[in-house]
C-alpha cells in the first residue's frame, strides 16, 4: 500500500465513521457523553481533506496528518488515544512509500504499544483496547493483506462485543460501575468501524487487481 | 425534574469560537484572543516571571476563560465543550505564556486532559527551548477513596490554586517554587459537589443523568460523572451535616486550622441557597475549632445550568494567606 | 420546561433570616446585619458624607444585598421575598445610614416600594431630625411608553445608579447633588429584559407563569410580570437584533454615544451564552457607532432560577466614567 | 364600642383572614403571586397578639398596633395600603374611648381617603378600593351599627364581585392586561372579608344584649 492508497484509505475511514456517527453517539450516551461518532466522523472529515491536500502523499505522511487531525480536532482523551495510534504508526514506517504486511504488523503493534502508554488501560478495561489489541494479534494470522484485515476485523468486531461483559476502568464510563454491564464500549466498537474499513478498503482493491 | 435545553445560541459547531469573542469583546483591556484561539492577557506578564498555563474543555465558564489576567493565568487554552484541547494547542498555549523563565502547565485531572497534557510536554520537550513543568490538580474526595489522591478528579477547589499560584507567579517565584506551592495547595484542598438536577450538553442536547424530584446526588463531578450515591432530598442544613464531616475528615482538618471557604454555584444554585447552605458551614466549622479566614460563593466552575454546589476547604498558613488577598483582574475575577 | 421547585432550604418561614446570616458569616469584613434585620456597612462611611438606603422585595440576590459596602450602598432593608419592607424598617435604615449630613432613599419602582418609601419618608419628616430626600429610579422600557418612563419598572439597569451613585456619595457630594446624579443616571439609563423560562417563589412554590417550550417573553419583569410579547425562540444573534433597536431607539442613544452595557443574568442563564448575546451586542453597537466604555456581564439582579437576561444600556460622560472606575467594596462587588 | 371590644373585633378579622387564608391565595394566584391570603393571616395574627398584650387599649391603639402589624408584617403595596386604612382610622378617634356611629363613619371615610391618596386607584381600577369604596359608603345608610356593618359587608361583597368584570390599573394584575377579566380581585375579596368579619362580630354582640 502506498502513500495515494493511504488517502483513499483515510477516506474510506472517514465514510465509515460517518455512517456509524448515530450508532456511535448512542453508545456513548449510555455510559459517557455521547458525542464520540460525532467526534470521530468530524476529525476524520478533517484528516481525508488534509490527506488529500498532500502533494506526495507517503503512507507516513498520510498518518501523519490524520493524527494531527485526531489530536487537535477531536481533542479529549479518545482524540489522544487515535491520535497516538496513528502518530506512533506513522514513526514506525517513516521512510517507507509502500507498506508490505510486516510492515503493516510492526505499525500496528507500535501504535497499540503507544495507546497503551498513553491510556494505561489493558485488555478487559471495557476501552477501544479491546478491540484494538485483539486486531493486532489477528493481523500476524495470515500471509496476505486481504486476509489479515479480514482476521483484525473480525477480532476487532468480537473484542467490541466481549465489551459488554466489562466493568470499566478508564473514561467516563468508569464512574458508572456495575452499571456499564450490558452495554458495548463506543471506543472498542468505533476501532471495529476502522477495522471494517480496512478490511472493506482491502477487499475493493483486490478485486479490482 | 426536566433540564433546560432551550438556550440562546447561534449554530451550535460555533459556541466555542463566538463565545470567545464575546468575551473578548466585553473585556479587552483584560484579555485577548489570538488567532490560534487562545485567550491571553492583554498586557502581557512582565519577562523573567513564570507564565501559567492551563487548558481544560470549555462549558464550566467562567472556568477558565474567565481567570486569565494579571495575578491569574497567563494563558488559557480552551477546548470544545467539555473535550480537553490537543496537544498542538496546548503546545501554542506554553509558548505564549513563556516570558523566558519557564511555564508551568496545570492539568485538572480529567483523563483527556492529563492525555494531551502529557503528549505536549512530550512535543515541548523535543521540539523548543521552553522549560515546562507540568502539575496534575485533584481535589474531589468523591472520585477515588483516600490513600488514592492522585486518582482523584479536579474540580471546583482548583479555584485555590489559580487565585494563589496567580499571585505567587507575579511575585517573580521560580517555576520550581510555582510548582511546589501549586502541590501544595492542592495537597491542602478537599471538595465535596452535590447535584439537585442534571444539565444537558449545548452540544448534543443530551441530558447528563436522570434525577428523581425527590432525590438528591452526592459526588458529582463536573461532566455529570456519577457520584458516591444517591441521598432523599434533604433541608439545607442537614446537606451540609452530611457533607463537611467527610470533607473534614478526608485531609483531616483538625481544631486550629484555618481555611479558605469555597461554595461553587455549579450553575442554576440561587444565591439565596448559597448563602443559607454558607450559614451551616460557618456554624459547623466554627463549632470543629476551625477558623475561617475567608468565603466565596459563586459560580466559579459551573456545568452549565446544572442545579448543585461544591463545597470546598483549603487550609492555609500565612503565606497563602498574603497571596490570597493579593490584586488580580481576570474577566470574572477583579480585585479580591 | 418545568421549573425547578426542588431547593435545598430550611423552614420556608426562615429563608429571609437565614440568608442574612449566611450572608454576615461570609462576609463579616464586609457587612454587618442588625437587630432589626438590616444589612449595614461594616465599617460606617466618614462622618459628614451621604448615606444612601434602599429597601426591597428579597429573592433577587445578589440585589440588594450584595450591594452594601464602602463606594456603594450604606444600608439594605430587605423585605420578604418579593415583598418590599414596611415603612419602620425603612425609617429604621434610613436612621442606621445617617452621618449627620442627610440620606438618599433610593426607590426601585414598583408600588409596594413606593408606597412604603413615601409612608417611610413621611415619617423621617414628622418624627426624626434627619435630611432625607427619595428618588425613585425606573428603566424596563417594557412596562410603559415612551413619554411615560416615570411609570416604568425598576429593573437590572438601575446598577449604573447603584455603581456610581455609592462613588460619588463616598466623594463628598451633597444630598442634593447625590439626588440629581441619581436622576440623571436614571434618565440615561434603558433595560430591556428577556425571560426563556418561569420560576418559581421558594416560599409558596408557585411557578409564575407558564412559558412553552419554543417560546421566548420579551420585556418580563423581575417577577414575573408579564412583558410585551411572546415570540418564537430565536438565535442568539436574532435575539439581540429583535431587542437592541428598541433599546437604542427610546432613549435615544445616537451615533457618537458613549455608553456602559449590563448584561443581567436572571438567574440560570449559563455565561456561555452571555458571552454569545454580548458578542452581538458590541457587533450591533459599533455598527449603529455607539462606544461602549465597559461591559458587565453577571447576575446582578436574579428572578431566582429563571433562564433570562436584561440587556441595558447607560449613557455616560467623563464624569461618570471616574465614578464607574473608583473601587467599592460589596459582597458581590469588588475592585471594579 | 369601646377599646376591649376592639380587641375581639381585630381577633375576629384574624380568624375571618385565616379562613379566607386559601381562597384568597388562589385569587391572587390568578393575577398576582399568590401571597395575598398568607400575607393578611400572618399579619392579623400578630394584630391580634399586640392587641391583647395592650394594657390599657382604646380603639385608637388598637388600630394603631394593628396598622403597625399591617404595615411591618405584611409588607408590600398591600400591607402599605391596609396600614394606611388602620392608621388613618386611629388617627381620626384619637381621643375616643368609645366609637358611635358617627364615629365609625369618620374613621372608614378617613381612612378609604388616606387609601386613595396612598395607592392612586379608583372605583374601576380593580383593586381593593373597589370593595372598600362602596362598603365606606354604605355605613351612612342606617342608624345602628348593626345595619350599618350589614350594609357595609353586603356592598363590599358586591363591590368585591364586580371586579370580575375589570381590568386592573394598579398592582400587579395590571401587566396581565385584558386577561384579568373574569378574576376577583384578591384586595378587594380581602376587604369583603374584613367587613364580614366585621358585621359578624356586631351581630354576635346585638345577640348578647
Ligand atoms: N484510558 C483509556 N484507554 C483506552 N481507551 C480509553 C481510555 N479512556 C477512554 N477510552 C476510550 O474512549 C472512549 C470514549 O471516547 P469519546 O467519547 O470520544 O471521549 P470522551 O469520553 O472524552 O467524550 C471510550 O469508549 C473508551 O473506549
Ligand atoms: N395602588 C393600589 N391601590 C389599591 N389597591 C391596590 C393597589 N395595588 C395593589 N392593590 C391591591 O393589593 C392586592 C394584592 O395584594 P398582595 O397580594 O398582598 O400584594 P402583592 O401584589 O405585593 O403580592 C391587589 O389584589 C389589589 O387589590
Ligand atoms: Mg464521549
Ligand atoms: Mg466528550
Ligand atoms: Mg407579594
Ligand atoms: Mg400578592
Amino acid at each position: 500500500m502506498n502513500g495515494p492508497d493511504f488517502v483513499r484509505l483515510i477516506q474510506a475511514i472517514h465514510t465509515a465513521m460517518e455512517a456509524a456517527q448515530t450508532e456511535l453517539n448512542a453508545l456513548d450516551s449510555e455510559l459517557g457523553d455521547g458525542d464520540h461518532g460525532g467526534a470521530l466522523a468530524t476529525a476524520f472529515a478533517d484528516a481525508a481533506e488534509k490527506a488529500a491536500a498532500l502533494t506526495n502523499p507517503t503512507p507516513s505522511t498520510v498518518l501523519a496528518v490524520t493524527a494531527q487531525s485526531l489530536l487537535n480536532r477531536m481533542g479529549g482523551a479518545s482524540g489522544a488515544l487515535y491520535g497516538t495510534l496513528f502518530l506512533r504508526m506513522s514513526a514506525s514506517c517513516k521512510d517507507r512509500t509502500e507498506l508490505t504486511l510486516a510492515d503493516w504488523q510492526a505499525a500496528l503493534q507500535a501504535g497499540l504499544e503507544g495507546v497503551q502508554a498513553r491510556g494505561k488501560a489493558a485488555p478487559g478495561d471495557k476501552t477501544l483496547v479491546d478491540a484494538l489489541a485483539p486486531a493486532v494479534a489477528a493481523v500476524s494470522t495470515s500471509d496476505t493483506l486481504g486476509g489479515a484485515f479480514a482476521a483484525a476485523a473480525a477480532a476487532a468486531q468480537a473484542g467490541a462485543d466481549q465489551t459488554a461483559e466489562m466493568v470499566a476502568k478508564f473514561g467516563r464510563a468508569k464512574f458508572v460501575g456495575e452499571r456499564a454491564r450490558g452495554h458495548v464500549d463506543a471506543g472498542a466498537r468505533s476501532m471495529a468501524v476502522l477495522f471494517a474499513a480496512l478490511h472493506r478498503y482491502q477487499e475493493d482493491e483486490d478485486g479490482k487487481t | 425534574m426536566s433540564v433546560r435545553k432551550k438556550k440562546l445560541l447561534n449554530q451550535r459547531s460555533m459556541i466555542l469560537r463566538e463565545m470567545l469573542q464575546g468575551l473578548v469583546s466585553a473585556y479587552p483591556d483584560v484579555v485577548r484572543l489570538t488567532d490560534d484561539g487562545l485567550i491571553v492577557r492583554a498586557q502581557p506578564k512582565a519577562p523573567g516571571k513564570v507564565g501559567l498555563v492551563i487548558g481544560n474543555g470549555s462549558g464550566h465558564e467562567p472556568a477558565m476563560i474567565g481567570f486569565v489576567g494579571s495575578g491569574l493565568f497567563d494563558v488559557n487554552v480552551p477546548g470544545e465543550i467539555f473535550t480537553a484541547p490537543g496537544p498542538d494547542r496546548i503546545v501554542a498555549g506554553i509558548k505564549a505564556a513563556d516570558r523566558g523563565t519557564g511555564v508551568l502547565l496545570c492539568v485538572s485531572h480529567h483523563a483527556g486532559d492529563l492525555m494531551n497534557a502529557e503528549m505536549a510536554l512530550e512535543l515541548c520537550q523535543m521540539e523548543s527551548g521552553i522549560n515546562v513543568e507540568m502539575v496534575v490538580l485533584y481535589d474531589d474526595i468523591s472520585s477515588a477513596p483516600k490513600g488514592s489522591e492522585p486518582e482523584r478528579r479536579g474540580t471546583a477547589g482548583l479555584f485555590f490554586v489559580w487565585k494563589m499560584l496567580g499571585a505567587y507567579a507575579e511575585t517573580g517565584a521560580s517555576l520550581t517554587e510555582c510548582k511546589r506551592l501549586a502541590e501544595h495547595i492542592r495537597d491542602n484542598t478537599r471538595t465535596l459537589a452535590l447535584a439537585l438536577t442534571s444539565a444537558a450538553s449545548p452540544v448534543t442536547d443530551e441530558v447528563m443523568f436522570e434525577l428523581p424530584d425527590d432525590e438528591m446526588e452526592i459526588g458529582m463531578g463536573v461532566h455529570g460523572e456519577v457520584g458516591i450515591g444517591r441521598h432523599k432530598l434533604l433541608s439545607a442544613d442537614a446537606t451540609i451535616d452530611l457533607m463537611l464531616p467527610r470533607l473534614l475528615e478526608d485531609l483531616p482538618f483538625n481544631a486550629g486550622d484555618e481555611v479558605l471557604v469555597l461554595l461553587n454555584n455549579s450553575g442554576s444554585m440561587t444565591l439565596m441557597e448559597l448563602y443559607i447552605l454558607h450559614r451551616r458551614v460557618a456554624q459547623r466549622l466554627t463549632e470543629a475549632g476551625v477558623h475561617r479566614y475567608k468565603s466565596w460563593i459563586g459560580p466559579y466552575a459551573t456545568t452549565q445550568e446544572m442545579a448543585g454546589f461544591a463545597l470546598s476547604l483549603c487550609r492555609i498558613d500565612d503565606h497563602m494567606k498574603q497571596l490570597w488577598d493579593a490584586p488580580c483582574n481576570g474577566a470574572f475575577l477583579k480585585g479580591v
